[in-house]
């Protein structure tokens, strides 16, 4: 086939371009992440640092919670770009405010922000207190195999 | 006008065979602008072919072509298809209505040629997301009305409208063809029976508005049955006959009887004529229709009356579209009909065809593929089905009759002899239908017709579509077959010569009517006047 | 030339001619009351069914203008959109992001579906539907190949969510959490404590007034040229095959489009089962609103999705309460669902015989005012 | 004989049996002689395939009377299955146990076909042209009916209904101690431990195979043949052609019906609610795998088709499963049977009528 290079073509080939684009950017604003936030005892750089008795943790604006020490629980977030809020009272009872920004790996699904790490260095950078995180592959005991219906004449009476 | 001026249309010998059959030669004539051109003919004379040889149809390039040159304004023109013949400013209105009926007037005056209004959509998926431009659409269609100056409503939706205002829409389409960067605007019309369908007032005012648009300079050939309306309205006439031009005579000082004559008058020797004396007056009414009325499309029936007498052969003549095939489509119950049938005086239900084969009649179909064969089924089942539907021949019984077995011995006996007889050509009587040449398959319809020694026999078109040849033999077959068995036969055709040539007397339908009934042996020229709906001096022939 | 009427010939006629919507009317009269359910209830149910099922209904009104009958072919349209959902689970896409993404990946295969079911039917005109209906099925086959076997395997999904444990093929129901009323839920208006997801009407409203406009373009003239006579049609040098392919594309894209609405709100997708009931039911519902193989248009489908999803809602407790089981009332649904496309399709038939008939009664009339 | 005369002769085969039947024919054929490499044992699947065969057969044969007609290929089938569940449950609720039971099934169901049929009958009469879709409808929405009446009518065998509320009738029932292998066991041969001829189930399909042939060599059965060739041609020669095609409709539904109860009697149990649904598909299928069309058909074209199609149905699993551990009979099964009826549909000879 002939390539006719006409304004017509042009424009078609824009607007496939653009629809491309387009994709590209939902998918970075559109991907789901899962933020897990641990209070837990850890080790940086090989000073053992001890879980908080307290914290109050938000990531964004998803509402904040109260870990205590050795907890952990998460926030689902879409985008990479997000923001941490922690609060929590030191040694002395007096209350501090850390706010962090932080970016997530595109494909990572899954990463864990240290608190005990976070709060050891407020200014440090990201890596030193977020790592990612991957579900641990538990030694299966062969799965049931679930059974796949195709026959639509199951559900017919069910909507 | 100005007689050196170069024709807007000349056509120089155009020739055209269909594999070898001669159907035009050496055609000659020329069209001046604004000038009104009536062509006359009986069907089949070739004017039909000489448009689409004008239009370039596909049909014509398939089948090799034309000799000739075609020259319009003294250039030598020749178009791959209607679309560029229309793109010259040539325009063509059919017999056929070629209308969208949920559409209005407008839209289908415009139909693929609507002006559009810009969409920024169109730039991605393509012109056809432009939406129409219907104020324009308006105005474009209200001027072309507007040239032939009739009363339609263009925003009326065309299945709303009298039929005459379909026809005026069909003329408007070709009007509103202007003059663009592409196309040209219309210069030549082709007007195919534009009036076969109108009443007399609509026809008047379309004969009024063709004077208009030649005024304006566009030419229109006139294609008609009706000679007085081509008296009326044209300059020139042209009358063809089998494929040549008979004569070219302005119209001025003609007389219709000269026409006719003209158009039916062909060389008496060319049919073998077969008259017999048959005193049919004498013999008793056979078959009787009354007030008979068919619904076939096309071909509708109106208000015949008709009496047959036995033994005769009885034609029925007339132009296409008359309504001649009507008759035995109706009176055998294949389209829905009303009116009194009476078969040997006891009057026969209607609207059913086991009627009329119990009561002896028998019906060979104009349309053999359609309603006269099995085209999947072999020969003899052809041949045999409807005499072992109707009257239980070829079957074995069993169980006191419980059982009908067909009888396969019989049946490829009866087929044999028939083959043999009608010298149908077969491999074996197993052949199917379908692979036999036209001629045989209608020599196939009629031994199954014949298989069931019938009283009375309609034979629609029997030689339509056939060689010379198996014209012939068909003939002879049907007169030999009322001759030997005294059958009454029916026989509807196109063609004139051959009605003459076996039958009796001659019936000639017009608009759905009997317009009259002549012996056979008549002037030809009395049938012409008959059929274009001239009402004869001579009315003989029994009664009507 | 047109026959005389009289007043009860008018309404015996209006009746003929809305002879569902007029059934369903009876049926939804004497079941609502019987259910015992809230008006309240009610209309806040008929809202969410509207939101749900009127895109993937609205699907159908192109092929129809285009003179191809109902498009059962619409569940290539649904399957297209299912496996855009498919992809968006397994990357994590959520949210309106997610759902425009679903949307775009299933349109290139909408697109390719559409053609070639287009295609197909153009080798068989005349009897579209039928063939419509069985496409849908040959199509389902291949959807169960590439989504029970090939996704996993050949087409890289990651999500133990979504693959079977036997490490290809994708599971029975798919958790549409990320997507779950994203759209619905966007903004939400309470009018008399019914929630009212407002976003999705302005989608459906924006798809209606597409139809409209699409009715007015050329393409949508050409389609209706196409839908009336197709030989009249390529007469006047309209690419009848052309248009009769797009009309179907179109159909399919929307089709796809309507399903990941739906879906969106269902919140959970049953990989297997969910695009062939979609086509009996968006056929049924607009039948229901009136719409005739031959011609159909947005107030049908909105009478429609209401009328079939009222019987629909109040089948079930209706049975319940009459003979105390509501396994009838289900199987009264699904009897209804399968009748009236029965009946419209026969309607529909003998109607066209009828309108044939009606010009040897012209000519009969004829015949007794000349005799 | 020449290679160029082989390959015309060959590529003549070919497109007078139609390009998918060779290839399914061939496809089966690679997988009867892949089975043994692969552990499949033939005989066992000969045996079943032959089982299925008979299973199947007079259903596929319920599709001759109407296509003969010109009635189209009767997607309509479920109504046929409905008077023949009708027929079985009828004779379960009289209790007679024993091969009688299965005559019983056959006399009760014959007057529901019949009646049914009719009906069908008319209506597709009325719908001359888009006969095929109706009558898709038309069986649907019988099933769903008969849901509602499964649920409401007064049987009361205890084998039948509902053990918990006592009314109503399961969705499987056994045909145990009533017609379970009635046929099939009827002089079946046991040709080797693997290699078992259901001769009695086959003896059936025979006979009603026989009847069908013989009633097409009989003047109606001649009428029927020309209808459904070319209804003009039919109505010219003074058939009447609805009465005809009433007849075809009533005796498809009645060999319906007849199907159903002896694929109920080798399969042990009787499906109802849902169960009928689909089962034309398959049918349908089957005899256009066989080499009929939209409106041609033989018993020849049954045989054949049965034969193919469940040969199929049957080798694919096993071979399939030992060799590549997937099972994806069904879905080629859904693809075969729907692409050949859709190849059937877009044939441009046959989409004349």
């Amino acid at each position: 086939m002939k390539l006719n290079l006409t304004r017509t073509f042009w424009i078609r080939t824009a607007t496939i371009a653009l629809i491309l684009v387009f994709s590209v950017f939902l998918f970075f604003i559109g991907k789901q992440h899962t933020v897990l936030v641990d209070n837990k005892a850890v080790t940086v750089n090989g000073v053992e640092l001890k879980a908080l008795q307290l914290v109050e943790v938000e990531v964004n604006t998803l509402g904040s919670m109260e870990l205590a020490a050795r907890d952990r629980d998460k926030f689902d977030v879409t985008g990479q770009k997000h923001k941490v809020t922690v609060i929590y009272t030191d040694a002395n009872w007096e209350e501090h405010t850390i706010v962090r920004t932080f970016r997530i790996p595109l494909m990572q699904d899954m990463v864990m922000i240290l608190l005990p790490a976070l709060v050891a260095n407020p200014e440090g950078d990201q890596s030193l207190w977020l790592e990612n995180y991957e579900l641990p592959t538990y030694a299966m005991t062969a799965p049931a195999e679930e059974p796949v219906v195709t026959d639509d004449l199951a559900v017919l009476v069910e909507i | 006008m100005n007689e050196n001026e170069v024709p807007l249309l000349e056509m120089r010998h155009i020739s055209k065979d269909f594999f070898g059959n001669q159907v035009l030669s050496d055609i000659n004539f020329a069209l001046k602008k604004g000038e009104i051109l009536g062509l006359v003919g009986e069907n089949g004379a070739g004017k039909s072919t000489l448009m689409k040889i004008l239009f370039g149809m596909d049909e014509i390039h398939q089948t090799g072509g034309y000799g000739g040159d075609v020259l319009i304004n003294g250039q030598k023109v020749q178009f791959a298809s209607p679309i560029d013949a229309l793109a010259a400013g040539i325009g063509m209105v059919h017999q056929e209505f070629s209308l969208l009926p949920d559409f209005t007037a407008t839209e289908n005056i415009l139909l693929n040629r609507e002006p559009l209004k810009y969409t920024w959509l169109s730039e991605v998926f393509g012109e056809r997301m432009n939406i129409l431009d219907r104020s324009e659409m308006e105005e474009i269609s209200k001027r072309a009305i507007a040239r032939l100056n009739v009363p339609l409503d263009s925003e009326m939706v065309v299945s709303q409208m009298p039929v005459g205002h379909k026809q005026f829409t069909e003329i408007a389409r070709e009007l509103s063809k202007e003059s663009t960067s592409v196309t040209e605007g219309i210069k030549l019309l082709v007007l195919d029976e534009p009036t076969a369908v109108l009443s007399e007032q609509e026809a008047d005012s379309l004969l009024h508005a063709m004077r208009k648009l030649s005024e304006t300079g566009i030419a229109i050939i006139f294609i008609t049955h009706r000679l007085q309306e081509i008296l009326d309205v044209c300059d020139t006439i042209m009358v063809m006959r089998d494929g040549k031009i008979i004569k070219t005579v302005p119209a001025e000082g003609v007389v219709i009887t000269d026409i006719a004559r003209w158009m039916v008058g062909r060389d008496v020797n060319t049919a073998q004529r077969q008259a017999r004396e048959f005193d049919y007056e004498n013999k008793p009414v056979i078959l009787s229709l009354e007030n008979l009325w068919v619904d076939m499309p096309g071909e509708v029936v109106r208000n015949v009356n008709l009496n047959v007498h036995q033994g005769e052969i009885l034609g029925i003549g007339g132009m296409a579209g008359q309504g001649k095939l009507g008759i035995p489509n109706g009176a055998m119950g294949l389209f829905p009909a009303g009116g009194k049938i009476t078969f040997e005086g006891k009057q026969i239900e209607l609207n059913n065809p086991r009627n009329f084969l119990n009561a002896g009649m028998a019906f060979v179909s104009e349309d053999r593929r359609g309603v006269g064969l099995l085209l999947d089924e072999t020969l003899e089942w052809n041949i045999s089905f409807t005499a072992m539907q109707v009257q239980e021949k070829y079957l074995k019984k069993y169980l006191g009759g419980a059982i009908k077995w067909r009888d396969q011995d019989a049946i490829e006996a009866e087929t044999s002899n028939y083959v043999k007889q009608m010298e149908i050509r077969c491999t074996s009587t197993k052949q199917k239908a379908k692979e036999l040449s036209g001629g045989n398959q209608q020599k196939v319809c009629l031994a199954k017709a014949f298989a069931v020694a019938p009283k009375l026999l309609f034979v629609s078109e029997p030689t339509r579509g056939i060689d010379i040849g198996a014209k012939s033999l068909v003939l002879k077959a049907l007169r030999k077959y009322n001759e030997e068995s005294g059958t009454t036969i029916i026989m509807i055709s196109s063609e004139l010569e051959e009605l003459r040539a076996i039958c009796d007397r001659i019936a000639i339908i017009s608009d759905g009517k009997v317009f009259g009934i002549l012996p056979a042996t008549t002037d030809s020229a009395q049938f012409g006047l008959l059929m274009v709906g001239q009402t004869s001096a001579l009315q003989e022939g029994g009664s009507v | 030339m047109t026959l005389h009427m009289t007043k009860t010939q008018k309404v015996l006629r209006f009746m003929g001619n809305n002879t569902v919507p007029i059934l369903f009317l009876i049926i939804c009269a004497f079941g609502i009351p019987l259910s015992g359910y809230s008006a309240n209830y009610l209309v806040s149910e008929v809202i969410v069914r509207i939101a749900r099922n009127s895109f993937l209904i609205v699907s159908l009104l192109i092929p129809i203008l285009a003179g191809m009958g109902l498009n059962f072919g619409m569940t290539l349209g649904a399957m297209a959109g299912q496996i855009g959902l498919i992809f968006i689970s397994d990357w994590g896409i959520a949210g309106i992001p997610g759902m425009l993404l679903a949307m775009i990946i299933s349109t290139p295969i909408s697109i390719i579906l559409g053609w070639w079911c287009g295609k197909i039917l153009n080798m068989a005109k005349g009897r579209e539907m039928v063939t419509s209906y069985i496409i849908g099925f040959f199509m389902n086959g291949i959807y169960q190949m590439i989504v029970l076997y090939g996704m996993g395997a050949i087409i890289p999904i990651r999500s133990n969510a979504l693959v079977l444990p036997r490490g290809y093929g994708i599971r029975n129901t798919v958790n549409l959490i990320g997507i779950r009323k994203s759209l619905d839920n966007l903004l939400t208006v309470r009018l008399f404590g019914i929630p009212i997801p407002l976003v999705t009407f302005a989608v459906i409203a924006l798809l209606c007034l597409f139809v409209l406009w699409f009715k007015k373009t050329k393409l949508g003239q050409d389609m209706r040229a196409v839908g009336q006579d197709m030989e009249v049609a390529r007469a006047a040098g309209i690419r009848v095959e052309h248009t009769r392919i797009i009309s179907i594309i179109i159909s399919t894209v929307f089709a796809g489009y309507g399903m990941i609405l739906y879906l969106q709100n269902i919140g959970t997708l049953n990989t297997y089962n969910s695009h062939m009931q979609i086509g009996m039911f968006s056929v049924a519902a607009l039948l229901v609103g009136g719409a005739t193989v031959a011609k159909a248009n947005i107030r049908n489908v909105f009478l429609g999705v209401i009328l079939f999803h009222l019987m629909f809602i109040v089948s079930p407790m209706a049975g319940k309460n009459l003979i105390g089981q509501a396994q009838l009332g289900e199987y009264f649904r699904v009897f209804v669902s399968y009748g009236v496309i029965t009946i419209s399709l026969v309607l529909y038939e003998v109607r066209k015989k009828r309108d044939r008939g009606l010009a040897g009664l012209v000519l009969a009339a004829e015949q007794e005012e000349t005799v | 004989m020449t290679i160029e005369k082989l390959t015309s002769s060959v590529k003549g085969m070919v497109t007078s049996f139609g390009l998918p039947r060779v290839i399914i024919a061939l496809f089966l054929l690679v997988l009867f002689i892949l089975a043994p490499f692969v552990g499949v044992n033939v005989g066992t699947s000969l045996s079943d395939t032959l089982n299925r065969f008979g299973m199947n057969a007079v259903m596929v044969l319920a599709m001759v009377p109407m296509i003969h007609s010109g009635c189209g290929l009767n997607f309509g089938l479920p109504l046929g299955i409905i008077a023949g569940l009708l027929g079985a449950t009828i004779s379960l609720q009289v209790n007679i146990p024993g091969p009688t039971s299965f005559v019983l099934a056959i006399l009760f169901a014959t007057p529901f076909a019949v009646i049914l049929g009719w009906g069908y009958g008319q209506l597709l009469n009325k719908v001359k042209g888009g006969e095929m879709m109706i009558a898709t409808y038309v069986g649907f929405s019988s099933v769903a009916f008969m849901c509602i009446m499964w649920l409401l009518l007064p049987f009361s065998n205890p084998t039948m209904v509902w053990g918990y509320s006592g009314t109503g009738l399961r969705t499987t029932i056994s045909v145990e101690g009533y017609y379970l292998h009635v046929l099939n066991d009827f002089l079946s041969i046991r040709l080797s431990d693997h290699l078992l001829i259901p001769t009695g189930m086959i003896l059936f399909f025979a006979l009603l195979a026989f009847i069908i042939w013989a009633f097409l060599h009989t003047k109606t059965g001649t009428a029927m043949t020309a209808v459904g060739s070319n209804p003009v041609f039919a109505r010219a020669s003074g058939i009447n052609v609805d009465k005809i095609r009433t007849l075809s409709v009533v005796m498809s539904t009645w060999l319906g019906a007849m199907g159903i109860l002896v694929y109920q009697q080798s399969f042990g149990f009787i499906q109802l609610y849902m169960g009928p649904f689909y089962m034309a598909l398959p049918a349908v299928s089957a005899i256009l795998i066989g080499g009929a069309s939209v409106n041609k058909a033989s018993i020849l074209n049954v045989v054949v088709g049965t034969f193919l199609f469940q040969g199929i149905v049957t080798m694919t699993p096993s071979v399939m499963n030992s060799m590549i551990h997937t099972d994806m009979s069904e879905v080629i099964r859904i693809v075969v049977s729907n692409g050949m009826i859709l190849y059937a549909l877009t044939r441009k000879t046959e989409a004349v009528r």
